[in-house]
């Protein structure tokens, strides 16, 4: 029967691309658990920060190294999916990519105490940072979800700083933060969960805070800053 | 510190520059998303109606108006929302709002194979429904096209739930005493659960339809078996037991029946 | 402080129309109570349908009593529930009047055998068939699904006819059931409730059908009947 | 049988002209049900809007903006969907249809009553709302008065959502230096959580928001604490215990401070 | 110190009565455990009715010993619980029991054609019928719901006569429903599984009144019964 | 018919136990209503105690005078029960009560800074704190229950008294705390509401402990304490 | 530092057990998806008996060539898993081995109408039906499972074969699936998957016996039945 | 009938391991409510660490009875469950043993200071660290889960004992968690409830860091200590 033909034509096809969806996913599994298992690393070597200023700099420069290994993954990942199905399969690598704007910001900032920008992000990866009709590129929203944790790591370090009597990275780390909370705050957020970590932001902004304000009624803000501070 | 810091972003700040770059973009997205909304709602709207329309008749003839009327209306939703949809995600990646767009896509199909199906005993196909959805865009110079995305789990999600309105369908028509229509629902629903049955990796949401297309299959088998035993076609005498003498006074009367 | 006086006011005042809904529901309630045992009595009283044809007559008669006793329930209804209130407390009486709106037209069918008109069940009931701003009145969904009901009590009607002997009701029955069948296609339901027990309805059909069958295919149908079915 | 009687039901049939008017009845309400449902949906995004703006004013003369900018949105919603809905229901029973446009209210109760706190430190009655959403409309020789109407219940869980606003904002006053504002905050919130300690038979919805409520006055009473205790005030000097000897220290940079 | 006395106190009082609690809950389960089992053996005795008529006087003669050996497990029941804690662990025997007041009215309308009473069910089970002062009793609800579980399988019965050939039994079971039916009908209820239990009687009650329905249209009911239906 | 006679009898028994149930449900719904009524009054009495250090005094005697109106209500509740049924209709005032004792025990705690003995609670509540023979009591679980919420309600206490300047009263609560927290920590629960609350009460516990722990190291601890605590 | 090797031991030797885990896993989802998807093809192909009684036989050995694959597939599996680790990975191929348990059984009852015991379903799964020392095993409660799966399909074959025009295979049926529900009756079932599955047979066993009813009323019983039947 | 015999077979055969496996989970339940009594003793006995510096010795002493009591229940855990089961009965003992792993390799830091290895654990507890061939084994998520736990209830330690005026415990133990965090961090962990205990863990160490921090703002920090972290 015709009819009944086309209903196997349909399941048939349907099965197929099943079959070639379930495939692509299985490799773009196996990259993003490699390209995964690097972030892991970087972060147990970026931990360093916490406990030790003078081992900072090797520190960046051993991320900078994973990074490109990390790159390499995502030139592969960029390859395998098609290139109109980025938002297809995207919780495949969402987290992942989130982890590694945190982890490249927190490097830069380490490094020359900036913003990374966007794309300068995107770059360190070696994808787009420009949102196209195809093609892989870092999404605007992971970014900043990789930004807020660079907060919450830089309130962290404000609190270990001081214990390791560096007081002058609070701060340092007190004004960039102001900064991105300002930023943040011209962002109307409806995405849930990039919601939900900017609500976190407030206590990381509090602690940071606290830090700084501890510095200064002990008297042991930096000089230049001090003034500035009574200013 | 903060309150310095905060007030006192200056305006060439690259920060700045970033964050209202990203502000920008997430309520394009977001204002986007709320379209294709609305979008969606109006072509499930639209096409509950023509599937009601394609149930309400019960003539052949009648079926022939409705199935015409039918695909009009449904060419109306091709050319007025799904190709808005279209133009909307002209460039944009399309999968970032398919979640905006499902239901009504899903809803259109539905409305769309059970047309197919009224109309040539044939369920249109997933590449042929997507090649409706392809527009030629007349600039003033050059054409374009434009295609709007129709994924095909969007396509077997809209199919499951045609299985219920085919249950409907094949009851509705035992009840206007086509029973020729009937078999053939119930045919088709059996034909689609079958297919259902043989997939392999189907996805959350399709597996979550399995079960109302066991009842539905549940159902329609029922009804055709009422309409056997019951109400129907005189079975096979050779089969027939030795007649009790109630049995030939119920068979005097069976002549010329259907 | 006037901000905490302002903030006990609101909750003062929302108390005291939270504790008025109450009470009113208290006294809605209360009619509802009685005004549901009457219709359970008049179910009972048109039980006899099904068993004894000769007592048919005799159970509209009851049934218009007890009618007459729940128009008085309806009447206090009325008057208990503000004008502008009818869709704010219908939940009371939503199931309830359903009932009514099916024993109502049940009653009518068996002793005119046509429909009742929608303003004529509201009559009975004592209360208005326009749905306007303000008042109480039939809402034309709960009689329509009155109206359900009365084709399953139908279909269960014309089983119990054939077993009493009574060939003639199921032909009557399987006219005016397809005529509500036709009507009810006329709507375009999205109502959950309303839409789910038409789904119903086609079962109650196709039993009525087999009925009238299984009456055909032994000639007994009525002869005037059979002839123009044969026709 | 069937098929006969549900094709010949004759033009002038009763039971037709019945469920034709139904019919009418019926397609009127979802359509009106549809039209409200998106009206909510724009009072909705509105809002949400409106509070984020109130929320990213930092200092004293941006909150004074804000708030006003606040004030003039908050009016064209007023007067703009709120009254298209007052419109919509003109002579409709409101009740009917209070499911489809709660979301929308209820958000618009959080952002008005937000920026009425804003502005005067006093949150707007109900009442004083419900008066917002009258209007006069003139006809061509005559006027009337339309009402949208709020149910105090929506006003009420409107309320309850707008403690999780100020919870943020005490958060973000403290971020920002203005412990005072802080202060307020939670003085506003715990008023308002002891307001609904106190409710009875409020009914279920609003039961639901209580958790939420209690979170945020947990949250909002932890903030000022941690200002207290370790952000901000010198504590009284009578309570203080013998210094030790690095507690010298910390206070001689007290001075000053705040 | 005394306040931590009182704490000491308090926890081990309340540890004691947890420990009784638990060990009684034990006892309970125990004795219900092995009632349970019997009255799953009675169950698949009983289900020979559905297949063989000749059988059914024998089935009734080894459930009823059955039911003594469940009767002594009530007493057991009875000794255990506290006459105030009746509703506090009635959950444990609440299925069971209803499930034996199932299997008692089938018996007893097997036997004798005859609804068991009330008090005869409970006294099979060698417990009250009254809730009375102070003590373990047959609940009038349960009694309910086994009534409407036998219902249900009366009306599986009647299927089940026709096709063995027995055409009296569904008029029997037919009048029998309809008057429990009847009875339920006046119940104003309120409690839910009572109420959900009821409003599958109606399934029951149709699918009875079709099987006699396909008796009478073919004929086939007993003669005696015929004329009387048609009086 | 004898039949149905016992038909007849055993419904309008049953609907006669099943509207005495209701009237005695509605009887207690209505003293619980006002009962409860008083226990939001008290509720929101106390809520003072946060905000206010000066009026707890007050707020006290406030709610010893409701505690009286609420034991009336007890009263009542007690005459309702039959003995036999206090499990049965448990559910109408189970958590009012203990919301009562949650009540009772803080404002005990405030007065006099102990703990209130299960028996203490009752005597207010006019009730027994036995489950005697027969009879209304305090249920120990209830109180337990209340005892749970009575640490949450004292570890916000401690973070608002820091608040208010007051840094006696978190190492008061602490010490409180803790003792409850080892009884509780004994017990072997089965209950899976009593269980679930104490779950909750280490968050209580840890959040006190941090208060205290601030104190301390600001040397914000008062003095007799300090010594104490380095002894 | 001592302290840290330990640390470090602990954490390699546990990502190396993670990994060898994991890889496991990997190796048993691989084997399960192949042997999975064998299943649903025969499932597939077994379709065919609801509606072409004709192809049955033609199916079955279909059928019968898939299971070898399938018993290939087990082997690798009984081969893949530990001996002792069986219940630690049985989640992975519990459904699929009660779909088996399915097909298998309904197969040998198309071919020769009987049940297939436990060990002989084992042995065409090319595994052991007991749960040795150490081994791979059909566990019984999946074969069970199994069973119910098969009343389920064999009532829809019921319907479906009387809708063919078949009348005896309702009456085979019957009786097969009549024995089966004897069975289940007797147990004691605590599982809950189990239990749920075997509360819905009931519904199986009515829906049969309701078929046979319709033949039997309808004179459309195969002789040889009819007599004895009527014995 | 054969048939009926397979049948019955069957059934009574997996009546008997059902009836078998249901004996078994008792005598697993019993044992398990013993020795988690124990657990729950100690427990309580290793609060005092919180409060009472002088007590740890004797408190740790005292653990080491219990557990000496516990490996004894162990012991009869081993015997009862058959060597390929122990996957099937996990879950009887699985949080009794993670709650053991914590209190052990709590006990084993108070004492020494040190990180009890998998395999000291598991012997305190009687059982092997291994999964041998046949047997009952410390399972290693178990034991790492009891470490999580060990890292939660020294958070709250630090933060106590700096109450108590210990000022050098925070950096013992700060020392301690960093060393683990560092190490869960390699992990590439799956499983969800090890990853969710897990996720809790940056929560105790961002505690511990700024319980040191506030040390060490305010020179509390030990001497010893201060030099070798300004080094
Ligand atoms: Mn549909
Ligand atoms: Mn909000």
């Amino acid at each position: 029967m015709s009819g009944n033909h086309v209903v196997n034509t349909i399941f048939s096809d349907f099965q197929k691309s099943l079959d070639e969806e379930q495939e692509l996913r299985e490799v773009i599994r196996n990259i993003c658990k490699d390209v995964d298992q690097i972030s892991r690393k970087i972060t147990t070597v970026l931990q360093v920060i916490h406990h030790n200023q003078a081992e900072i700099g090797q520190a960046c420069l051993q991320a900078r190294e994973l990074f490109e290994k990390a790159s390499e993954g995502y030139g592969k990942l960029k390859e395998a999916v098609p290139s109109t199905d980025y938002y297809k399969y995207q919780d495949h690598w969402r987290f992942m990519t989130q982890r590694y704007c945190f982890l490249i910001s927190l490097t830069i900032w380490l490094e020359k105490g900036i913003l990374a920008p966007h794309d300068t992000v995107a770059s360190v990866l070696g994808i787009s940072a420009v949102e196209e009709k195809e093609g892989f590129h870092l999404d605007i929203e992971d970014y900043l979800v990789g930004l807020l944790h660079l907060c919450s790591e830089l309130s962290r370090l404000a609190v270990n700083s001081v214990t390791r009597g560096d007081y002058e990275k609070p701060l340092q780390i007190s004004k960039f933060v102001m900064e991105l909370n300002a930023g943040f705050r011209l962002l109307n957020l409806k995405n849930d969960h990039l919601r939900k970590r900017f609500d976190a932001l407030k206590y990381d902004v509090k602690k940071i805070e606290e830090v700084v304000y501890d510095l200064s009624i002990r008297g042991l803000l930096p000089k230049a800053q001090q003034s500035t501070e009574e200013a | 510190v903060a309150k310095e810091a905060a007030i006192s972003l200056p305006a060439d700040s690259p920060v700045l520059a970033m964050f209202k770059d990203a502000a920008l973009k997430l309520n394009d997205r977001q204002d986007r998303h709320e379209r294709l909304v609305k979008l969606s709602r109006d072509i499930t709207i639209e096409s509950k109606r023509i599937i009601f329309l394609l149930h309400s008749a019960i003539t052949e003839e009648a079926a022939e108006k409705a199935v015409k009327e039918a695909k009009e209306r449904l060419e109306k939703l091709t050319k007025g929302p799904i190709k808005s949809i279209g133009l909307e995600l002209e460039n944009i990646p399309a999968y970032l709002h398919s979640r905006a767009v499902t239901a009504g896509l899903q809803e259109f199909i539905e409305a769309r194979t059970f047309c197919s199906l009224m109309e040539s005993k044939v369920i249109i196909t997933w590449s042929e429904v997507q090649k409706e959805f392809q527009y030629v865009i007349k600039g003033d110079e050059d054409e374009r096209v434009v295609v709007t995305l129709l994924t095909q789990t969007d396509y077997m999600l809209g199919i499951a739930d045609l299985t219920g309105e085919l249950m409907r369908k094949a009851i509705n028509s035992i009840s206007s005493g086509e029973s020729q229509a009937c078999f053939h629902a119930c045919q088709v629903v059996r034909d689609l659960y079958t297919g259902y049955l043989g997939l392999f990796c189907m996805g959350k949401e399709l597996a979550r339809k399995m079960s109302t297309t066991r009842n539905n299959v549940a159902k329609v088998e029922a009804a055709v078996y009422a309409l056997r035993v019951r109400g129907g076609e005189a079975p096979p005498l050779l089969l027939l037991p030795v007649k009790p003498e109630w049995e030939t006074i119920e068979h005097s009367d069976d002549e010329g029946f259907y």
